[in-house]
């Protein structure tokens, strides 16, 4: 029962012009990354690749000058790229672990039934609804512009989705092999250390690279408890703008490309587990 | 209602050919097993007829007609999944009228044949429940009722007895019968269990790896092995199926067992196993119900002596695992005289005995 | 065999909680366990609730020159509240918001509902054409603005492939901008969509999608009575989910138009945020803010006891 | 120093600060270094060596000093809200804010910014200095202080100012178009009606340049009010105030309708991508000769006429074009000119800032004549010439066209303030809302300048008690009330 030609052709046709719609901005973006200034917008004619290949623009962001531009700037890509990694890493780390904890408390000891709920609610709100309080927080702790208080504002909002990720893998786990270890005189420690954990272990990694998109994408948090060290790719990339040329296409298409890899390698290397952590966990595989 | 014609079937999966060449002539109203061991091809052949898969090479004609290019939907083509495949999310009617309301049947007409239809499989009690509350044993009859109410042209039966407990397993074998002979309709049924396929098909089609190995009436099959598989397949408990090499000595032709036994051969049997001149490895079958302790009842039957080595209970009968030098015989202990230990003589009727090729399994002689 | 063969779940669900008392220093384990969790939540819900009600019902702004926990001295009963329930620019956010939820939501549910269709079954390429589709959601939502920013420029490529002069702006024309707003979100979110309800497809039994077709139903019909039905909890998932974040939109919009022209595409967030720290109107924003809180928690609760009632 | 006439000493402002410093790092008083948030097209201006062979202002403070100096660049719209991030959070993370002179009042008021008028007393700065400062007392005045005390630095000189392309008008081809369809000689205009007048004409005009658009204004969020409070500034003889002696709006009176009308209008001869032009977009369209004319920041000037060092023209517009008074409208035979003041880079010391007096004294240095001048002609950013002193220099000439030396002072003199106290956040952006509305048609201009109104008068209730009546007051009494015969 194949379907017919037609149908088939039909349909290829629908997948290829979906691909086409999809790679359509990316590969603007992307080509505008290698694309000298006279080249950054159509007068000269639209050109799909670059007539005049360079890399002026990766040189610009990491050097702070580039051959032939007039312009400097004052802060390389450098400092943020490291804050976006710091920040992101430690907030993962920070959201992981305690909801790895949580989770497991939740599903095998029953703690806390309400948790997962509350812990979800902390997802539903807009930000800015909170924001002034939390900047006002994050005042009095000193944590404005540090890496520990980004980290912690991170891991705090990433909560959910690991607490979740982690607590459908749990659930997966049979719970006769931590039943086995129990009646061989293991503590619950060493059952959760020794015995589950290694078993949630692809489910830990697929959480982690997870909550680290999560927190590499964040734009928002960044602009507003941030202000010079700890600056972030997406923050930095849109204050990229000069006194004489203006918005800096070039250059900011360069830092999109940057910013755009890893959350897209990650992403296609946990592929399978995507749904779940986006659906909290909700839809079963 | 119709008949279905194989025509030279091959099926294959990229590098694995799942069915060869198969060729089965099914008539009108008659209700066929395709029977074999897991993974023979059995379940592709039905799917096949079904629409669900295309066949290779060959072609499936339903009253000499093509159906290749209808969609599946347009096929009329009853089906019985092995786990039913019940709507869940739908009540029981709905299930039931599924069929009908997807060919837009008038509501009257849906209700009329659906309450007779349920009354007809006994659910009717359940008619508004959810499917998903019903027990296996109801969903079994759902199933067959869902397919049933659109009198499609064949039906088609995937083990539809292997999810159900013994007891009921039973009861349904012969509500399948009745059914069948209700609904009148050509039914085709996959099993791998042969005495389910013997108890109901009025044709067996025996398939090994995608081969027919033998097509036929029941009896005919059991009686007629056309080949070593078939008769080892068929028959419960199993053929005795002992292979040797064909020897002549002083004018008697001998089977010589491995291990030393040696079955001289005489009359009918004998005949067979000379037929080829081109033959030397033979396998010699006789059912256990046929050998027989005693004086010889018949001048060509063929005695032998055998140590008794387990004496096994199977309903009112015992069956004697007879060991001759290193080959083991099975035979009823019909008078119930013998105990373990016993040297006894047995005699295998040459008449009731077949003979068959070793090498390429083919039945010597016979019919 | 109950639903389990038609889930096509193969796995046994453990009950939550299996070893609730079992043994004391289990419980133990698990309240250090929770601790973490536990704290963080505390810490992020009971001091922002109290100082966004304490300043809610003030007048003070960063500007008054006196500390925000003095802001009693510009005490103003409940004055936030009403300027709220008739500040037009709070409703026009509101509602724009409201119609990007309205379009694009859909928008991506039945492209995602389409394009999950085609990838039922198997076909050549389909694992390339699989990841090539998801790639959008996985980029960063700030690139995403700025890349849509450089497509919609009046010397971008949208025109020039459309034909269109390079004056035909789209970001900072009246109805273009929201347009370009909303074509980018639906960019960016179609592939959630499709993941979710191509998961939540391929989770319908495909016997039971055959027998349906072989009992006479299309595929048009079979897709209506069968499919959906049975993807039911996967759709409001889906689109609660996207509602949910939709709601929040902020990076696409404040990268690619700042809310503008004028307040064209200013969403709840995007407004908020200019009250913030355009604005500094602190007191006001904390009301704003207290009341989508409270808003949002009903809805949820309500939501969820709905649910609940459904399930048992 | 790179220049005899930037070499400072003892007696002069500069060398007070440097003496200053060194006082302080003497008694253990000063940091090592001194972080500035700054508008990141500045940048260059201090970073960059200039002239040739010679230092770059950073790098000759340091080698005094020894205080390093670390810049973090913003954008400009949205450098005050970093700045008051800064302040709300306490984060103390910038010793100096840089950000557009409107602001001083915002940021005063909520404590943001160290007063300064001890240390003005005790180093003496030249910024009013004859002769080198600013062009009048009170000029001096609304630049460095607020409320009366010194809060600010003033590091550039956002006078709108007109230039045309002098090329285009002088062409006989254009002016012959001209007079067929207007039946007037195409000169540069004096009143808003003959801008208005020639932008129509040239619009949609090709005189070999492709199509053009006759308002160069800037018209878009934020930048475009400058525009608007320009002309608003000149509806009545000899002023029109944005707000009464009571503190009432003036936005839908009689003429703050007809203003908002003739804004609104001026649009239909805009580039169509107008509503997104910063000031660099719209310099572009000057460059390429896509419009006539513009009352815009000086610096257009600075990176669009002349030549590169390498000998290629800067643009398009290379010798073509020329700079002329602010245009204002006809009242019997007399003219009121008026332009605005609007943005202009000011520094302030972070009340957060651990070392103020040691923040102030490089802030002192930076702004005082000698080194802004120095700083001024340096085409690595966007600080524009207001100091007396600047117009003088020729490098700043060199970098400006010899022909704004003339226009810039003059025009500053005929300078109204754009508002510029606490609340002022708020009520530029309600004007600006209702004015993009409007523009973009969603409104009437009557609905929205209705609407204006109204949120003004809310802010100013609301500000009331934070002296914001007192404030406008003072404001108007900084008005200009030159005027020019007709």
């Amino acid at each position: 029962m194949k379907p017919s030609p037609g149908a088939l052709a039909l349909k290829y046709l629908f997948i290829l012009l979906a691909c086409a719609v999809v790679l359509y901005p990316l590969l603007w973006m992307v080509t505008m990354a290698f694309k000298p200034y006279p080249e950054w917008t159509t007068v000269a004619g639209l050109t799909w690749l670059p007539q005049d290949p360079t890399w002026q623009n990766f040189e610009f962001i990491f050097r702070g000058h580039a051959e032939g531009l007039v312009v400097s700037l004052d802060r390389t890509i450098t400092g943020p790229l490291i804050a976006s990694l710091v920040t992101s890493i430690c907030g993962t780390a920070l959201a992981v672990v305690s909801g790895t904890l949580a989770s497991y408390a939740v599903v095998r000891f029953g703690l806390a039934q309400s948790l997962p709920l509350s812990v979800l609610q902390l997802r539903l709100f807009p930000p800015l609804a909170v924001m002034i309080p939390v900047m006002v927080m994050w005042a009095f702790i000193g944590a404005v512009d540090t890496w520990w208080g980004l980290s912690l504002i991170y891991g705090i909002v990433t909560l959910p989705f690991a607490f979740w990720l982690m607590k459908t893998f749990f659930e997966e786990v049979p719970v006769e092999i931590e039943d086995a270890a129990r009646v061989s005189g293991c503590s619950y420690w060493r059952v959760f250390y020794r015995i589950t954990l290694p078993i949630v272990k692809p489910g830990l990694a697929t959480c982690a690279l997870f909550v680290f998109i999560l927190n590499w994408s964040d734009y928002l948090l960044a602009l507003m408890l941030t202000q010079k060290e700890w600056v972030t790719l997406p923050v930095y990339m849109a204050t990229l703008t000069s006194a004489m040329g203006g918005q800096m296409y070039g250059m900011k298409a360069a830092l999109g490309v940057i910013a755009a890899i890893p959350p897209v390698v990650f992403g296609l290397m946990i592929q399978k587990h995507l749904v779940r952590g986006l659906t909290f966990g909700a839809l079963k595989q | 209602m119709s008949s279905i014609q194989i025509r030279n079937v091959t099926k294959r999966f990229g590098e694995f050919t799942a069915v060869r060449d198969l060729s089965i002539d099914i008539e009108e109203g008659e209700f066929v097993a395709l029977l074999g061991p897991s993974g023979c091809g059995k379940t592709t052949t039905m799917n096949m007829i079904a629409g669900l898969e295309d066949p290779t090479e060959g072609q499936i004609l339903f009253d000499g007609q093509d159906l290749s290019g209808l969609r599946i939907q347009d096929r009329n083509i009853g089906f019985v999944f092995q786990n039913y495949a019940i709507f869940t999310h739908l009540s029981v009617y709905r299930n039931l009228s599924y069929g009908l309301e997807v060919k837009k049947v008038p509501k009257p007409e849906i209700e009329r044949r659906v309450q007779a239809m349920a009354e007809r499989m006994s659910i009717s009690h359940r008619l508004d429940q959810p499917a998903s509350s019903l027990s296996v044993n109801e969903m079994q009859k759902l199933a067959i009722g869902r397919s049933a109410i659109v009198e499609p042209r064949i039906f088609l039966l995937d083990e539809p007895l292997s999810n159900l407990d013994a007891g009921f397993r039973a009861y349904m074998r012969a509500e399948l019968k009745v059914l069948q002979h209700e609904f009148g309709q050509t039914m085709i049924y996959v099993t791998h269990d042969q005495i389910e396929a013997m108890s109901l098909a009025d044709k067996i089609a025996i398939i090994d790896r995608g081969r027919l190995m033998q097509y036929g009436a029941p009896l005919d099959i059991y009686n007629d092995p056309q080949n070593r598989f078939v008769a080892n397949f068929v028959g419960s408990p199993r053929m005795n199926l002992v292979d040797g090499e064909l020897r002549e000595e002083r004018g008697t032709l001998k089977l010589m067992l491995h291990g030393g036994a040696e079955i001289p051969l005489s009359g009918k049997v004998r005949v067979d196993f000379t037929c080829d001149g081109s033959v030397h490895g033979g396998s010699f079958g006789v059912r256990p119900q046929d050998i027989y302790f005693g004086e010889k009842r018949g001048g060509d039957d063929i005695t032998m002596t055998g140590k008794v080595e387990v004496l096994e209970r199977v309903g009112p009968k015992r069956l004697a695992y007879l060991q001759v030098q290193d080959t083991l015989f099975v035979a009823f202990d019909d008078l119930d005289r013998l105990r373990v230990g016993d040297e006894v003589p047995f005699c295998l009727p040459s008449d009731k005995s077949l003979a068959f090729d070793i090498d390429t399994g083919r039945r010597l002689g016979g019919a | 065999m109950t639903d389990q063969a038609h889930t096509g779940a193969t796995r046994t669900i453990r009950p939550q909680g299996y070893w609730v008392g079992v043994a004391r220093d289990g419980q133990k384990m698990g309240f250090w366990f929770i601790l973490p969790t536990f704290l963080l939540l505390l810490f992020i819900v009971i001091f922002p609730f109290f100082m966004q009600l304490y300043l809610s019902v003030t007048w003070w702004t960063p500007l008054e020159g006196i500390p925000w926990y003095s802001a009693w001295e510009v005490f103003s009963w409940f004055d936030n509240y009403l300027t709220l329930a008739t500040d037009p620019r709070l409703w026009g956010a509101l509602w724009r918001t409201a119609l990007i939820m309205i379009v694009a939501v859909p928008a991506q549910f039945f492209l995602g509902m389409a394009l999950a269709y085609l990838f039922i079954d198997q076909f050549p390429g389909r694992k390339l054409f699989y990841s090539i589709l998801l790639t959008p959601m996985m980029i960063v939502p700030a690139v995403v603005g700025l890349m849509f920013f450089l497509l919609f420029q009046g010397t971008g490529p949208v025109n020039a492939h459309l034909g269109l002069p390079a004056d035909f702006s789209w970001l900072t024309d009246v109805n273009r901008a929201m347009i370009s707003v909303i074509i980018a979100d639906i960019w960016q979110w179609t592939p959630l969509m499709f993941l979710i309800l191509l998961a939540g497809m391929l989770g319908v039994p495909s016997d039971q999608l055959l027998a349906a077709r072989l009992l006479g139903g299309s595929n048009w019909q079979n897709f209506v009575k069968i499919i959906l039905p049975r993807m039911k909890t996967v759709i409001i998932i889906a689109l609660v989910l996207r509602t949910v974040e939709c709601f929040k939109i902020f990076d696409l919009i404040y990268i690619m138009t700042k809310g503008g022209p004028g307040v064209q595409t200013e969403t709840i967030s995007v407004f908020l945020y200019k009250q913030t720290f355009g604005d500094l109107e602190w007191s006001y924003v904390a009301a704003i803010g207290l009341t989508i809180l409270i808003v949002l928690s009903v809805i949820a609760a309500k939501g969820l006891a709905y649910m609940a009632r459904k399930q048992g | 120093m790179p220049a005899e006439r930037f070499q400072y000493n003892n007696t002069m402002s500069e060398g007070r600060a440097i003496e200053g410093i060194k006082a302080l790092q003497a008694a253990g008083n000063a940091p090592a270094k001194i972080s500035m948030l700054l508008t990141d097209g500045a940048i260059g201006q201090i970073t960059n060596p200039f002239p040739e062979g010679a230092p770059s202002a950073k790098e000759v403070w340091e080698r005094e000093t020894g205080i390093e100096i670390d810049i973090i660049g913003a954008p400009a719209e949205d450098i005050f809200k970093k700045v008051m991030q800064d302040v709300t959070t306490g984060g103390g993370t910038f010793d100096i804010y840089t950000g557009p002179w409107n602001s001083t009042g915002d940021l005063v008021s909520s404590g943001g910014a160290v007063n300064c008028s001890d240390f003005v007393a005790k180093y003496q700065p030249d910024w009013g200095a004859p002769e080198r400062g600013t062009t009048t007392p009170e000029n001096e005045k609304l630049l460095y202080t607020y409320a009366g005390d010194y809060y600010s630095f003033s590091l550039d000189g956002d006078y709108q100012t007109w230039f045309y392309l002098k090329g285009l008008y002088e062409d006989p081809r254009v002016q012959e178009a001209f007079l067929t369809e207007t039946g007037a000689e195409l000169k540069t205009p004096d009143t808003w009606e003959e801008v208005d007048r020639i932008s129509k004409f040239f619009t949609g005009k090709d005189f070999g340049n492709g199509p053009m658009y006759g308002n160069g204004n800037l018209m878009s969020p934020f930048w475009g009010l400058a525009t608007f409070y320009a002309r608003f500034a000149s509806m009545d003889f000899p002023n029109f105030f944005f707000f009464n002696e009571d503190g009432s709006p003036n936005l839908n009176s009689e003429l703050g309708l007809q203003c908002a009308e003739e804004h609104v209008r001026s649009f239909e001869w805009s580039p169509p991508d107008a509503l997104t032009f910063t000031w660099a977009e719209a310099y572009a369209t000057m460059w390429n000769l896509q419009i006539p004319h513009t009352a815009i920041y000086t610096n257009l000037v600075k990176f669009g006429d002349g030549f590169n060092p390498d000998g290629t023209p800067k643009s398009k517009a290379t010798g073509m074009i020329g700079s002329h008074l602010p245009v204002g409208r006809r009242f019997g035979d007399q003219i009121n000119r008026r332009s605005v003041l609007y943005y202009s880079i000011t520094a302030w010391i972070s009340s957060q800032s651990k070392h103020p007096e040691a923040v102030y004294l490089f802030l002192q240095w930076l702004s005082s004549t000698r080194t802004y001048t120095w700083m001024a002609g340096n085409p690595g950013g966007y600080f524009d010439p207001f100091q007396q002193a600047n117009f003088k220099e020729p490098l700043v000439a060199q970098s400006y066209q010899p022909y704004s030396m003339e226009t810039i002072p003059a025009t500053i003199a005929r300078s109204v303030p754009s508002i510029n106290f606490a609340g002022q956040t708020a009520l530029d952006n309600a004007l600006d809302e209702e004015l993009q509305a409007a523009i973009t048609g969603q409104k009437s201009v009557r609905d929205a300048m209705d609407a204006a109104q109204g949120k003004w008068e809310k802010i100013i209730k609301r500000q009331a008690r934070n002296g914001i009546v007192e404030a406008i007051q003072a404001s108007r009494a900084t008005w200009p009330t030159l005027v020019d015969p007709a």
